[in-house]
C-alpha cells in the first residue's frame, strides 16, 4: 500500500491508535459507554485532528523547531476550543453526557502525538489523510465498543431519542457492561479477540 | 533402570488436591445447612455454581491445551444453548436442573480430565456469597465470569490476582444489583422482614440487633447462602487451622481489627463479627493462597486492612456490607505486600534489596 | 478551616473518584509506564510535583484573571494547556541546573508530563469545580485546591504503583498468547477498577 | 548443658532411623578392586602419584595436590595399581580421574603407618600436618579439607568450635552409631582439631532423637574441659552449618562467599572428629569412612565401616541385597543425597549413606501450579522466597533471581519437600544459580 490511501488505511488498521499504539486511552472508555456520545466524541477528534493536522503541516516551515510545541498545542487547543463552544451551543444534552472529554481532546494523545510524529513532517495533504484515517481508526473502535456495551448493557440502542434496537422486555441487561470496570474490560476483552484473529490469520498464512 | 531426579526425594503427603478437598469439607457443614433451612432454592443455586466452574474450566482447559477441540466446542455450545429452554413455558421452572444434568454428562465425556478441586472449591464459596433466591442463571454466568475472567485468563491456577469468586459476585453485584440486594433466604422464626441483619442495623433499626446472637450463630438470620450459621462457618474455618491448611493470622487479624474497629466506633463487636460476611470472608475468603501474601508479616497486614476496610465500608459506606469489596482491594495489595515485605535472608544485615528491573 | 470537607475532599480525589480507575484519566501513562515499578516510581513523583504546581498556577490565572475578565469559557483550554506546558519547560531547565540528582530521577517522564491529561484534569478541576464530576466542592478555596490535587496525585501514583506490581506479576504467568500484554493489563484493570466501585458512597461522597 | 536457640524454618519429615540405628558398625568385607577418585574433596584435584603397575601398600599416598585448599588421597589396600582412567564420580555425576588398584588380599600397611601421639601431646602445627598428610575432610558430605578449615587466615579469631553430631538426614545413622561406639575417639578428635584451630571452648551438638549417643559422649566428656554437649530438638536442616550456628550460637554466618569462621565458629562433623583420632592413634590416613546402607530395598539395612573405593554393588551385597528392582538409589540422605544412575559408583570420602528405595517410593507425584500457599517461604532456612526464585528462574528473568538471593540458597530440600504443588524447587534454584554463574562468567 502507498500513495494516499495507505496514508489513509495505515491509522484504521495496522496502526489503530487506540489497539495498537495504545494512545488516546482516556476518552475512549469514558465515551464508549453509549454509541451517540462514541459518535459525537469521534466526529470531534476527526475534526480536530484533521484540521490541526492540515494546519501544523501548512505552518510547518516557519514553525521554530524548539518552540514546536507550545505551538501545535495552540493550534489544537483553537480546534478544541471551537468544537467545545459549537457542541455546547447546539447539541447541549450530548455536551454535557461528553463532558470534561471535549475539553481534554487538547491533551488527546493522538493529536499530539500524529502532529509531532507526522504532520510537521509531511506535505498538507498527506497529513489530511493522516489525520482522517488515524480518526477513522479511533472512530471504528469507539463505534463497535459504544455499541456493543450499550447494547449488552442497557438491552437497547437509542441515537438521539430514537430507539433502534431493542432486546425486548425479557433481556436483563448487564449493568456490568456500562460500568467502569466493564470499561476495561469490553476494551481488553476487544483486543484480544483482535489478537486472536491476527493470530489465525498469521498462521493460515 | 534406577532412576535419577534431583534431590530432595522424598516429599510431604499434602497436594493441592489435599488442600482444596479440606476447604470443601470445611464448607460442607455450612452448606448442607443451609440446604437443609432454605430447602431446594439454595441446592439449585449451589449445584449450578459448583457444576458450572467445573465445566468451564474443564471447556477452557481443553480449548487451551488443543485436546478434543471439536468435541469441546460442540459441549460449549450444548451448555450455552440449554438456558435457551427457558423460554418454553413449560420448562421454565426446570432449567436449572436440565442444565446441571447436561453438566454432569459434560464433565462424564472429560472424566479423564485431571481436576485440581479449586473449581469446585470457587464455585461453592460463589455459591455460598450470592443470595438463594435468585434466578438460577444468576450463578451460572457467576461461574463463568469467576472462572473465565477471574482465573483462567490470568494462566489458571495460581496465576490469578483477585479471589475468582469475588470478583463474580462484585461483577454480578454491578450487574444485576436487584437481584443481588434482595432475596435473602427468610427466617422462619421472624418471617415479618426478609433483610439481612445487617441491612436492619444499616437502616439504625439496630438498636435491637445485638440481641440476635443466638440467630447469627445457629441459623435464622437473613443474608446469602453462607450467611445461615455464623457458629458452622467458625467450626470449618477452626478445622482448616487444625489441619494447618489455612494460614489462622489471617482470620485473627481480620476478626481481631473489625472487633476492635467496632468496638472504638461504639458499636457491637460480637454483632459485627457474626453478622453478615464475616466469618466466610475472613476464613474461607481471605486466606486463599494464591490472592493473599506470602509472608506471616504480610499476612497480618492483608488482615488487618480487611478487617480495617470492612468495618468502615460497614459504618460510613453505603452498602451494609464490605468484605467483598475489603478483600478485593486487599488482593490488589498483595504483590505490593509481598514485595515490602520480604523476609530478612540469613546471614545479610539489612532489609534485601528491593526487586524491581 | 472544616477538616471535615478536607478529608472528604481528600478521599474523594485519592480513591473513591480515582483519576486513573474511575475517571478513565491519564490511562496513556497508566499504561505506558507501569511496566516497570521503578519508571512507575519515578513518573508518581513527577507528576505529583507538577501537578501541585500547575493546579496552583491555574487556580490563581482563572481567579484572578480569566474569571474577572469574563472570558474563561473562551479561553481556558488554551490557556491553561499553555500554562503547563510552559511551567514544565521552565522546571526542566531549573531541575536540570540546580539538583542534578532529581533530574536524573524525574527527568526523562517531565515532557511525557505535558500531555499527561491528569495534570490538565486537575488544574482545571481546581478552578472550574465540576469538570471531572466531583459533587463535593462547588467552589475551592486556595487549600482545598491543594488538598485536592494532592488527592489526585497522589490516587495516581497509588494506582500506578499497585497497578505496575500486579503486572509484574502477570508479566510471568501464562497468560494466553491474544491476551498477553495490554489485553490482560486491561482485564486487570478492569478487575482494579471493580475492587474500588464498592467504595463509592463512603462517607457520602 | 547448653540453652539452644533454634532456628527458623526448616521442617520434620519421618526420620526413618529405626532401619539401622540399633544396628553396630561392622567391617565391610575387602574390596578385590578399590577405585580411589583424584577428586574427593571440595578444591583443586589431585595429582596421581603412582603408575600403572606400582605396587602399592595401605595408607599410602597415591595422589596430592600442591594448592592449598586440597587433600590428598591414600590407597585402602595393598596391591598393583591395575589403571589410571577416568571412573563415575557419585556426586558430581560425571567421570573423574582415578587410580584402580588390584588388592592382593594381604592388607600389608605401608611404613609411614605409624601412631602419632596423643592431642595433648602434639603441637597444633604438628596436629595441621598430620591432618593435612591424611587427607581428611569434612566427612558429613561437604568435603571441605579439613587442614583448611582449621588454619583460619590471619586477623580472624575462632572463639568457639562447633562439633556436628546433628544429623539431620533422615535413615542416616552412621555419626549416631559412631558417638554411640566410638565417644573416645569423637572426644579425642575433638581435642585434636580445637587444639588445631586455636580454640577453647566446643560444642557437641546432638539432636535429642539419639539419647543413648548424648549418654555415650557424656561419658566419654568426664574430666575433660572445654567441651561441652547441646542437645538439640529433632529439625532439618540443623546439621547444616549455617543453621546449626544459628540454633546453638544464634549467630548468622554472612551471605556467600561468608564462611563460619566469619562469625568466630569453625564446624566440624563427628566422623571427621573419630576418623582424626583413628589417625592420630594408628597413623592410617583417612582410607575407610562409616557409611549407613539403609532403605526398604535393602535386605539387611546395616551401618558399615567401608574402605573409600569399594563399589556401591559390593557394598550393598555387602547388606544382604536387593529386594527385587531397585527404584532409586541415593548416595546421602534423601533430603540432600544424589541419586545414581549406576551402582557402579565408588565409596568417596563423602558418601555418609546410601538408600535405595523401592520403584513404589521412588514414584513422582503429578504436580499441580504453584498455588502460592507460601509453605516454601516458611519452610524455607535461610528465609530465601523459593517460589518467586524458581517464577523468574523459568520466565528466565536473572536479574529477578539475583534479586531474590538465589545464591543464598543452601540446597536443604525444604521448600521441595514441603511444596503441595510438588513443584522440584531446588532443581529449579540450582538452575537459577547456574545460570547466573555462567553469565557471570561471561563477563555479563
Amino acid at each position: 500500500m502507498n500513495g494516499l490511501t495507505g496514508e489513509f488505511a495505515r491509522g484504521v488498521v495496522r496502526e489503530n491508535p487506540l489497539l495498537r499504539l495504545m494512545i488516546g486511552l482516556c476518552s475512549a472508555l469514558a465515551v464508549s459507554v453509549k454509541l451517540e456520545s462514541s459518535l459525537f466524541m469521534s466526529l470531534a477528534v476527526i475534526f480536530v485532528l484533521t484540521m490541526s493536522n492540515i494546519v501544523i503541516s501548512a505552518l510547518r516551515r516557519v514553525t521554530p523547531e524548539n518552540i514546536r510545541i507550545p505551538i501545535f498545542i495552540v493550534v489544537v487547543s483553537s480546534f478544541t476550543t471551537i468544537v467545545d463552544l459549537v457542541l455546547r451551543a447546539y447539541f447541549p444534552a450530548i455536551y454535557s453526557r461528553l463532558g470534561v472529554w471535549i475539553p481534554l481532546i487538547v491533551v488527546n494523545c493522538i493529536i499530539l502525538g500524529r502532529a509531532e510524529a507526522y504532520a510537521y513532517k509531511n506535505n498538507i495533504i498527506r497529513s489530511a489523510m493522516d489525520g482522517l484515517g488515524m480518526g477513522l481508526g479511533y472512530t471504528l473502535v469507539l463505534l463497535i465498543m459504544g455499541f456493543v456495551r450499550e447494547l449488552i448493557g442497557t438491552g437497547a440502542i437509542t441515537l438521539l431519542g430514537a430507539t433502534l434496537i431493542h432486546m425486548g422486555s425479557r433481556f436483563e441487561a448487564p449493568i456490568l457492561a456500562i460500568s467502569f470496570p466493564g470499561a476495561f474490560l469490553a476494551f481488553g476483552l476487544l483486543m484480544g479477540l483482535l489478537n486472536k484473529l491476527e493470530q489465525r490469520q498469521r498462521r493460515a498464512k | 533402570m534406577l532412576k535419577v531426579t534431583s534431590s530432595p526425594h522424598i516429599r510431604a503427603q499434602e497436594n493441592t488436591r489435599y488442600l482444596m478437598r479440606w476447604v470443601l469439607i470445611a464448607l460442607a457443614p455450612s452448606a448442607l445447612y443451609s440446604v437443609y433451612l432454605i430447602g431446594t432454592n439454595a441446592l439449585s443455586v449451589i449445584l449450578v455454581s459448583v457444576l458450572s466452574c467445573l465445566g468451564v474450566e474443564v471447556i477452557w482447559h481443553n480449548l487451551r491445551d488443543g485436546k478434543h477441540v471439536s468435541r469441546t466446542w460442540w459441549e460449549l455450545v450444548f451448555l450455552l444453548a440449554i438456558p435457551l429452554l427457558g423460554m418454553v413455558p413449560a420448562l421454565g421452572a426446570f432449567v436449572q436442573w436440565i442444565e446441571c444434568v447436561a453438566i454432569l454428562v459434560v464433565l462424564w465425556f472429560e472424566r479423564e480430565h485431571r481436576f485440581d478441586g479449586s473449581a469446585a472449591v470457587t464455585g461453592l464459596l460463589l455459591a455460598m456469597v450470592l443470595p438463594p433466591m435468585i434466578p438460577w442463571w444468576v450463578p451460572f454466568f457467576g461461574a463463568i465470569l469467576a472462572i473465565a475472567i477471574g482465573k483462567e485468563i490470568f494462566g489458571g491456577l495460581g496465576y490469578n490476582v483477585f479471589n475468582p469468586a469475588l470478583v463474580a459476585r462484585a461483577a454480578l453485584l454491578i450487574s444485576w444489583p436487584r437481584y443481588l440486594t434482595a432475596g435473602w433466604f427468610k427466617p422462619v422464626v421472624d418471617a415479618s422482614t426478609s433483610a439481612t441483619p445487617l441491612v436492619l442495623f444499616k437502616n439504625r433499626l439496630g438498636a435491637e440487633v445485638s440481641a440476635v446472637y443466638g440467630p447469627l450463630l445457629f441459623s435464622n438470620t437473613g443474608g446469602c447462602i453462607g450467611e445461615v450459621s455464623a457458629f458452622l462457618l467458625l467450626l470449618g474455618g477452626l478445622v482448616l487451622a487444625w489441619k494447618k491448611v489455612i494460614h489462622v493470622e489471617i482470620p485473627l487479624a481480620y476478626l481481631g481489627t473489625m472487633a476492635v474497629f467496632a468496638a472504638l466506633a461504639h458499636n457491637d463487636p460480637i454483632f459485627h463479627l457474626l453478622a453478615g460476611g464475616a466469618m466466610l470472608g475472613a476464613w474461607f475468603m481471605a486466606t486463599d493462597y494464591v490472592t493473599s501474601p506470602l509472608t506471616t508479616k504480610g499476612r497480618i497486614l492483608f488482615g488487618v486492612g480487611c478487617g480495617f476496610i470492612t468495618m468502615l465500608l460497614r459504618l460510613y459506606g453505603k452498602a451494609p456490607e464490605g468484605v467483598t469489596y475489603a478483600i478485593l482491594f486487599m488482593n490488589m495489595l498483595t504483590p505490593l505486600i509481598d514485595r515490602s515485605l520480604r523476609p530478612r535472608v540469613y546471614g545479610h544485615i539489612a532489609k534485601p534489596v528491593r526487586g524491581g528491573k | 478551616m472544616d477538616l471535615n470537607r478536607y478529608f472528604l475532599i481528600f478521599l474523594a480525589a485519592f480513591l473513591i473518584q480515582n483519576i486513573l480507575l474511575i475517571r478513565f484519566i491519564a490511562l496513556c501513562s497508566f499504561f505506558g509506564i507501569s511496566t516497570s515499578v521503578e519508571t512507575s516510581v519515578g513518573m508518581s513523583l513527577a507528576v505529583i510535583f507538577v501537578m501541585m504546581v500547575s493546579s496552583t498556577l491555574t487556580w490563581a490565572l482563572w481567579n484572578f484573571v480569566l474569571e474577572p475578565l469574563g472570558i474563561g469559557e473562551f479561553l481556558y483550554i488554551p490557556s491553561f494547556i499553555l500554562v503547563i506546558a510552559a511551567f514544565v519547560q521552565l522546571e526542566e531547565l531549573f531541575i536540570k541546573k540546580t539538583a542534578p540528582a532529581l533530574y536524573k530521577a524525574m527527568g526523562i517522564y517531565l515532557p511525557l508530563i505535558t500531555t499527561n491529561c491528569a495534570v490538565l484534569a486537575a488544574a482545571t478541576e481546581v478552578a472550574k469545580p465540576g469538570f471531572i464530576k466531583l459533587s463535593v466542592a462547588y467552589h475551592y478555596t486556595l487549600p482545598e485546591a491543594w488538598v485536592y490535587t494532592f488527592g489526585v496525585a497522589l490516587g495516581y501514583s497509588a494506582a500506578l504503583l499497585v497497578f505496575a506490581t500486579l503486572r509484574e506479576r502477570i508479566d510471568i504467568a501464562p497468560v494466553p498468547p491474544a491476551m498477553k500484554g495490554y489485553p490482560i493489563a486491561f482485564i486487570t484493570a478492569s478487575l482494579m477498577s471493580l475492587a474500588l466501585t464498592g467504595f463509592a458512597g463512603l462517607f457520602g461522597v | 548443658m547448653i540453652a539452644v536457640k533454634g532456628f527458623r524454618g526448616g521442617v520434620h519429615p519421618p526420620t526413618n532411623k529405626h532401619l539401622t540405628e540399633d544396628k553396630p558398625i561392622r567391617k565391610a568385607s575387602e574390596p578385590a578392586r578399590a577405585i580411589v577418585l583424584l577428586s574427593q574433596h571440595t578444591g583443586a584435584p589431585c595429582e596421581p602419584l603412582v603408575k600403572v603397575g606400582d605396587y602399592v601398600k595401605v595408607g599410602q599416598k597415591i595422589g596430592d595436590s600442591k594448592a592449598f585448599v586440597s587433600a590428598s588421597v591414600h590407597s585402602p589396600v595393598s596391591g598393583k595399581v591395575a589403571s589410571i582412567e577416568p571412573w563415575i564420580h557419585p556426586a558430581l555425576g560425571k567421570k573423574v580421574p582415578a587410580v584402580i588398584i588390584d588388592s592382593d588380599g594381604q592388607s600389608t600397611l605401608h611404613e609411614s603407618v605409624t601412631p602419632k601421639g596423643s592431642a595433648e601431646s602434639l603441637s597444633q602445627e604438628e596436629i595441621r600436618a598430620i591432618i593435612r598428610e591424611s587427607g581428611l575432610v569434612g566427612l558429613g558430605g561437604a568435603c571441605f579439607p579439613t587442614a583448611v578449615k582449621v588454619s583460619p587466615p590471619k586477623g580472624k579469631t575462632i572463639d568457639t568450635f562447633l562439633l556436628n553430631g546433628a544429623e539431620c538426614e533422615p535413615y542416616l545413622t552412621a555419626d549416631h552409631r559412631i558417638m554411640l561406639e566410638r565417644a573416645d575417639l569423637v572426644v579425642e578428635g575433638a581435642k585434636a582439631l580445637m587444639r588445631a584451630a586455636g580454640v577453647r571452648k566446643g560444642i557437641i551438638c546432638i539432636e535429642d532423637n539419639k539419647a543413648d549417643a548424648v549418654k555415650a559422649v557424656e561419658r566419654a566428656l568426664r574430666g575433660v574441659s572445654g567441651l561441652e554437649i547441646a542437645v538439640l530438638p529433632t529439625h532439618y536442616p540443623q546439621g547444616a552449618e549455617k543453621q546449626l550456628i544459628k540454633a546453638v550460637l544464634g549467630r548468622e554466618v554472612p551471605p556467600p562467599p561468608g564462611l563460619p569462621l566469619d562469625v568466630g565458629v569453625v564446624v566440624s562433623n563427628v566422623g571427621t572428629a573419630a576418623a582424626l583420632a583413628t589417625t592420630l592413634r594408628t597413623g592410617l590416613p583417612l582410607i575407610s569412612r562409616i557409611v549407613t546402607v539403609t532403605g526398604q530395598s535393602v535386605v539387611e539395612p546395616s551401618n558399615l565401616e567401608v574402605k573409600i573405593g569399594t563399589l556401591f554393588s559390593s557394598v550393598i551385597q555387602d547388606c544382604g541385597g536387593l529386594k527385587g528392582e531397585p527404584g532409586k538409589l541415593i548416595m546421602g540422605g534423601p533430603m540432600m543425597g544424589v541419586a545414581q544412575y549406576t551402582m557402579e559408583a565408588p565409596v568417596v570420602k563423602g558418601t555418609s549413606g546410601l538408600l535405595v528405595m523401592s520403584p513404589e517410593e521412588a514414584r513422582e507425584e503429578e504436580g499441580t501450579n504453584c498455588i502460592r500457599c507460601g509453605r516454601c517461604v516458611e519452610a524455607c532456612p535461610v528465609n530465601l522466597m523459593p517460589l518467586f526464585i524458581r517464577a523468574y528462574t523459568e520466565a528466565g528473568k536473572w536479574d529477578m533471581v539475583e534479586r531474590y538471593d538465589a545464591f543464598d540458597c543452601i540446597e536443604c530440600g525444604c521448600c521441595a519437600y514441603v511444596c503441595p504443588a510438588k513443584i522440584p524447587l531446588v532443581q529449579w534454584i540450582r538452575l537459577g544459580k547456574n545460570e547466573l554463574m555462567s553469565r557471570r562468567k561471561g563477563g555479563k
